[in-house]
């Protein structure tokens, strides 16, 4: 009985969280939503004894919601959080179609007629999902290894400005567009070029290293 | 803790999902809709698993459904980079190049 | 007790843990405090990270303006809870407070929330230098977090299994960091560097005004700092469950030797991030994927080869 | 002992890599390095050859990566190697642009082709073919800087490319077969495989060997390949790539005798091949194309004496071959690097200016027409004995293929005693800036060479001849009376060419290689790039183009029936007008008509203009449209079922 109650609850936490995802004005708060779904998730898929499964979507999920965020707040070049907004569209027809195929499946799973189990899972699960994906199932993960391989390619190619030909160290495309149309007045600051950039760097390392260090040497600034 | 709670759990779960793919006009929002949608699909096929077929190898189809959401996570962030590069827009109305 | 075997802690284990962890980050603070005063030439300094507590706790709490309150608690609060949940499955000599079959990807999930927590307590404070550490956290992670998935999965190829406690049992002749010192080290670092020390304290560095710590006051700037100790702690646990041999030595009980080794990893790695300067957060990336991978990739390959070896002869 | 096959194959590959990846930065001692390497892998390969080593590793289910040194391995091995040492020190001596990625590819291929002459199983050929493939087509394109090499490697690459997907279907075949049993793949029993299985793998290996050997049909590629460096096109065309067509024929003779028409297939196509690029040969004017059309004929030998059965002369066939055209080749490179010029006219009198080299050339060619007691003569011999026992058509067709091989050797050799003209020198420079010199490091690799060239011949005769047959178990020996009459008809067709300085009448389309490569041009590249192009169309013009024309066709005929409807209206009015003047109250059907016909036209109209909305270009919409779909397919689904 425990379990069926926390089950019940992680499930309503991840679908709380999840319809939080669009209902929140602030980008962070939307992807942070959606990792809580997946960890909530991840969370019953433990009580389903997917040990390997369940730990690893949550490692990939809260990690894939940490980027996300990033580009979030990139593409919205806002603060959303001081600024509502609602950029949908066709909400009606979204809303209707979510649910009524919520409805559709709904009355589908109480419905239909479903088999009975093939007993009680046994054995070392995540030994036996290693043995799987090596041994019987192994054409899969030849499949999907090419496949991640070839997103690998194709993301970078689609994403990078530099395309294929730059050479180590990478210098970033702004700062080279900066110093080409000798923008900068002001060599010493942001816009001046990489080698700069480092020394300029370098000294604050050099002169950081006792001020905040170490932290119960004072609150400093407050 | 049923199967059938677990399906329902699942099913909110896609609808939900899929009110934010097909409402959202930005297209990391989009994919937000679509990662949830494939969370339900995990959670329906977990309990699928679980509560019908527990054979070991059932759980690779679980691998393969995070697998397609790294790719689509992937190539989703690289398209919205190249359209933010090429035409400073997020919305997915800026990209018809499709439309007949 | 079979060697090798570890129990589950009955209830009251988890307080226990959280205990032992605090008493273990505590340590680590205070050879901290004594050795930034016998570095600044005073004597003593032992007792300074249980005053700046008490000073910290004193201290009224400040806030900026539109924050997102809920979000920088998360943050703050979420550096220690992660450690904690990294402790639950630390097998502590013979005892564990939950021996999961995937301990080992569990550590990892946890250290991941560690990204979460950074950037979540750096955005919610409203304010520019903290999100701009926040950020940095997140350039650090990317860098290291591949080199220290792969030097984890060293030690379970190693051990044929992701449970800590047969990693510490398949130490039982002969500790992982004889013949995997690469996998250690670049652990070692990973654990620096997600316990937010030098040399990548570049998201709470000086030249960004502190940093994620840059608007924090009272019990959250206490949070913080406990966070960072307690994660450092975490760390040198499980350095010491990974690649030391676990609790395995002469004479004392396994517990004592553990936490000893516990204690002492840590010391070393205190007194040690204090002799190196910062990282700026852009010059890790390229050293650790350039460099780093590869060859933390050919321990794994030798790892693997040596561990078929044994087993089909 | 099998650290000394991982020793063998091991040292090159790394080494090989480490060059390659180095690049530039290990420009200063890459070539030393090589050199170094290379000899060590002499020994080596002298070693395993002698200690016979084999290695087995688990590979994929139902196959082992195998590697071992059999008889026929332990006779190649060294042969290998010695001309790889012999060509990468000649490559050394002449130097190149970029030594490190020259010498580090190299280094790989020696590595794929050492394992593909060990290979016991084909997984672990296929493995090294591949490797082979793409680092003949690297070596080739070279100096890829000019767009025509790249696209010569690239021919090169895909003809054989296109034979290889043989060697796939025969590994299919026998997987298929075996149905995963251990050595299902394993080389040695392919001949036991049941049923249309053996066929399918003997077709498969057949086509995959006669692409690599430059057999016909696909002899055209090494024509094209003659635009990567003289090293690479001596290693290539000698020892290496070439060879290990014939070789595979050799190696699976069991099996191509099992299916018997394979065989004969074989046979046949070695036959022609040596007749027909003998001709083609005889008709080129450039040194090194000439070698090449030679090459694929004297190969042709090797695959007829696969074909007959003749393990022993296939093999002693092929070193000796080896060691002549790599002697040749690296000559013709000499004089490329010296003179500026490969073009056979403006080669005249470089034999006088440079007699050691001319000297060493001379003895390769004479070889190569099979001049007694030189090595090609009693090689050859020895299979066109076998192929007499075999079926008396193909020996004459072998004996024409010899004559030619005089022929050609002698044109090849004709001008390059004559004393040079005052033209000659205009033709010098014409390809490359010459420098007018042979180094003496150069000189001794072709030494050593052509010296291989003229006593290889005991492989087959005397004692040696004996041992070799005897460890290979092939039995065909040739008569006294047969060597001395090739041997004076070959020195009867070799002293009037000779004389005539070549001057032989020109051939039609023999400089052309018989337009082989527009052929194949014609008949396979073109239609793949037709098909596709028409199914681009297709798509365009009807996939997409059709839903646009349906719509407009749509709204073509909503206008024209709202034309009609005008037009009926207007003959309505009048009838109306009419009527309503004879009953004034027939208006009222009037309007019922008029609203029904053009509520018809608008209804239509409105269909037609819907018919193009769901193409909105927008995500969402596609992602309702797909759910939707899936939905009503699911709801089919369970209706039907």
């Amino acid at each position: 009985m425990p379990e069926a109650i926390l089950f019940v609850v992680l499930a309503v936490i991840a679908v709380a969280a999840g319809v939080a995802v669009f209902r929140t004005d602030s980008m962070a708060r939307a992807s942070y939503a959606l990792a809580v779904s997946f960890v909530a998730v991840g969370l019953m898929l433990l009580q389903f004894r997917l040990e390997y499964i369940g730990v690893i979507t949550v490692l990939m999920m809260v990690m894939e919601m940490a980027v996300m965020a990033i580009f979030m707040i990139m593409f919205m070049g806002m603060n959303p959080a001081l600024m509502p907004m609602d950029m949908v569209h066709s909400k009606k027809l979204s809303a209707g179609s979510a649910i009524g195929l919520f409805l559709l499946l709904t009355a589908g799973i109480l419905l239909a007629d479903w088999p009975e189990s093939r007993g009680p899972a046994g054995g070392d699960l995540t030994a036996s999902l290693g043995e799987a994906i090596m041994e019987p199932k192994m054409l899969v993960m030849l499949v999907i290894s090419p496949v991640l391989f070839a997103t690998l390619v194709s993301a970078l190619v689609l994403a990078n400005p530099r395309g294929r030909y730059s050479t180590y160290p990478l210098v970033p495309v702004e700062d080279a567009d900066d110093d080409g149309q000798g923008k900068g007045q002001d060599h010493s600051g942001d816009s001046a070029g990489h080698a700069a950039h480092s020394a300029h760097g370098m000294d604050h390392g050099a002169g950081n290293s006792d001020g905040h260090g170490q932290h119960h040497g004072g609150g400093g600034h407050q | 803790m049923t199967l059938e709670l677990a399906l329902i759990a699942a099913a909110a779960l896609f609808c939900v999902g899929l009110y934010g793919a097909l409402s959202q006009q930005v297209v990391v929002m989009v994919m937000m809709g679509l990662e949830l949608m494939l969370n339900g699909v995990i959670l329906a096929a977990a309990a699928f698993w679980w509560f019908l077929a527990p054979a070991p190898d059932g759980q690779v189809l679980l691998l393969v459904v995070i697998a397609a959401m790294t790719v689509e996570m992937a190539m989703g962030f690289a398209v919205a980079i190249l359209l933010h590069r090429s035409r400073q827009t997020d919305m997915t109305e800026m990209a018809s190049d499709l439309a007949g | 007790m079979t060697p090798g075997v570890v129990q589950q802690l009955p209830a009251w284990g988890p307080l226990v843990a959280l205990a032992a962890l605090a008493v273990v980050a505590l340590s680590g603070a205070m050879v901290n405090g004594v050795l930034a005063a016998r570095f600044s030439g005073r004597r003593g300094g032992g007792f300074a990270p249980i005053a700046e507590a008490a000073r910290l706790l004193r201290q009224r709490r400040r806030s900026t303006v539109a924050a997102d309150e809920l979000l920088r608690r998360v943050g703050v609060a979420g550096l220690t809870v992660a450690a904690a949940l990294k402790v639950a499955v630390l097998p502590v000599g013979a005892w564990v407070v939950s021996d999961l079959a995937v301990g080992l990807v569990w550590f990892n999930a946890m250290d991941v929330l560690v990204w979460a927590f950074v950037w979540l307590a750096g955005w919610g404070q409203n304010s520019v230098f903290p999100l701009v550490g926040g950020y940095r956290f997140l350039a650090l992670a990317l860098a290291y977090e591949l080199p220290l998935m792969f030097a984890l999965t060293a030690p379970a190829v190693a051990a044929g299994s992701l449970r800590m406690g047969d990693i510490v049992a398949a130490q039982e002749g002969l500790w992982f960091v004889v013949w995997m010192p690469v996998a250690f080290v670049v652990f070692l670092a990973a654990v620096l560097a997600f316990s937010l020390q030098r040399p990548f304290t570049a998201p709470m560095s000086a030249d960004i005004t502190g940093g994620v710590t840059g608007e924090l006051s009272g019990v959250d700037r206490l949070l913080l700092l406990t966070g960072r100790y307690s994660l450092l702690s975490a760390g040198a646990g499980f350095a010491v469950a990974l690649f030391l041999g676990g609790g395995s030595g002469p004479l004392l009980p396994d517990w004592l030797w553990f936490l000893g080794k516990t204690v002492v990893l840590l010391w070393l790695l205190v007194a040690l991030r204090r002799r190196i300067p910062q990282l700026r957060p852009e010059q890790l990336m390229a050293p650790a994927w350039v460099v780093g991978l590869p060859v933390i990739l050919l321990q794994v390959l030798v790892v693997a080869v040596v561990t078929i070896n044994g087993r089909s002869s | 002992m099998s650290w000394l096959l991982i020793l063998l194959i091991g040292l090159p590959a790394a080494a090989g890599a480490a060059l390659a990846v180095a690049g530039a930065k290990v420009d200063r001692f890459a070539a030393v390095l090589s050199v170094v390497v290379c000899a060590l892998v002499l020994a080596t390969a002298s070693a395993a050859s002698a200690l016979r080593p084999s290695l087995a590793a688990p590979f994929l289910a139902g196959s082992e990566f195998g590697l071992s040194v059999d008889a026929l391995s332990a006779l190649l091995l060294p042969a290998v190697a010695g001309v790889a040492f012999l060509v990468l020190l000649y490559a050394a001596a002449s130097g190149i642009g970029t030594p490190a990625r020259f010498h580090g590819l190299m280094l790989i291929f020696i590595a794929s082709v050492l394992v593909t002459v060990t290979a016991t199983t084909l997984s672990a050929l296929l493995f090294a073919w591949e490797i082979m493939g793409a680092a003949s087509y690297a070596l080739i394109g070279f100096h890829w800087r000019e767009s025509r090499r790249v696209s010569s490697g690239l021919t090169a690459f895909v003809a054989t490319r296109t034979a290889d997907l043989g060697l796939y279907l025969a590994a299919g075949a026998a997987m298929a077969a075996g149905a995963w049993s251990r050595d299902a793949m394993s080389l040695a029993s392919l001949d036991s495989l049941p049923g249309p299985w053996r066929d399918i793998a003997a077709a498969g290996i057949l086509v995959a060997a006669l692409g690599k050997a430059a057999q016909l049909p696909f002899s055209f590629w090494i024509s094209r390949a003659m635009d990567g460096p003289s090293a690479v096109s001596a290693l290539l065309h000698s020892a290496a790539m070439v060879a290990m067509g014939g070789y595979l024929l050799l190696r699976v003779q069991p099996l191509l005798a099992a299916t018997g028409w394979a065989a004969d297939a074989a046979a046949g196509a070695g036959a022609a091949t040596a007749v027909v690029l003998g001709f083609i040969a005889i008709g080129q004017q450039d040194l090194k194309q000439l070698l090449a059309a030679s090459t694929a004929a004297q190969l042709g030998f090797v695959v007829m004496a696969a074909g007959v059965g003749d393990a022993a002369g296939g093999a002693a066939h092929l070193m000796a071959h080896a060691a002549t055209k790599s002697a040749l080749f690296l000559a013709a490179g000499a004089w490329l690097a010296a003179l500026g010029t490969k073009k056979l006219a403006d080669l005249r009198g470089a034999g006088r200016r440079w007699p050691l080299l001319g000297g060493a050339f001379t003895v390769a060619v004479l070889s190569l027409a099979g001049i007694p007691p030189l090595a090609l003569w009693a090689t050859k011999d020895n299979i066109l004995t076998a192929a007499r026992e075999h079926s008396f058509p193909l020996y004459i067709t072998g004996l024409a293929g010899a004559v030619l091989a005089a022929a050609y050797a002698a044109k090849a050799v004709a001008l390059i005693w004559k004393p040079v003209l005052r033209e000659t020198e205009s033709g010098y420079d014409t390809e490359e800036t010459g420098s007018r010199k042979v180094t003496p490091w150069q000189l001794v690799p072709i030494g050593v060479l052509a010296a291989g060239a003229a006593v290889s011949g005991l492989l087959v005769l005397g004692t040696t001849g004996d041992t070799v047959r005897g460890v290979l178990g092939s039995k065909a020996e040739s008569s006294p009376l047969e060597l001395a009459m090739s041997g004076l008809l070959a020195v009867a067709v070799l002293v009037p060419v000779w004389v005539l300085g070549g001057k032989l009448p020109p051939l039609p389309g023999a400089l052309s290689w018989l337009h082989m490569e527009r052929a194949a041009h014609i008949v396979l590249v073109r239609p793949v790039l037709a098909t596709a192009r028409s199914l681009a169309r297709f798509d365009d013009a009807v996939l997409s183009r059709g839903v646009e024309h349906a719509a407009e066709k749509v709204l073509h005929g909503a206008r024209s029936l709202d034309r009609t409807d005008a037009a009926l209206d207007h003959g309505t009015d009048a009838a109306a007008a009419a009527t309503s003047r004879l009953a004034g109250r027939s208006a009222i059907t009037d309007h019922t008509i008029d609203g029904a016909v053009s509520s018809l036209a608008r209804s239509v109209r409105r269909a037609g203009a819907a018919a193009r909305r769901p193409q909105t270009g927008q995500l969402h919409h596609y992602y309702v449209q797909a759910a939707a779909v899936i939905v009503v397919a699911a709801v089919l689904l369970i209706v039907v079922r």
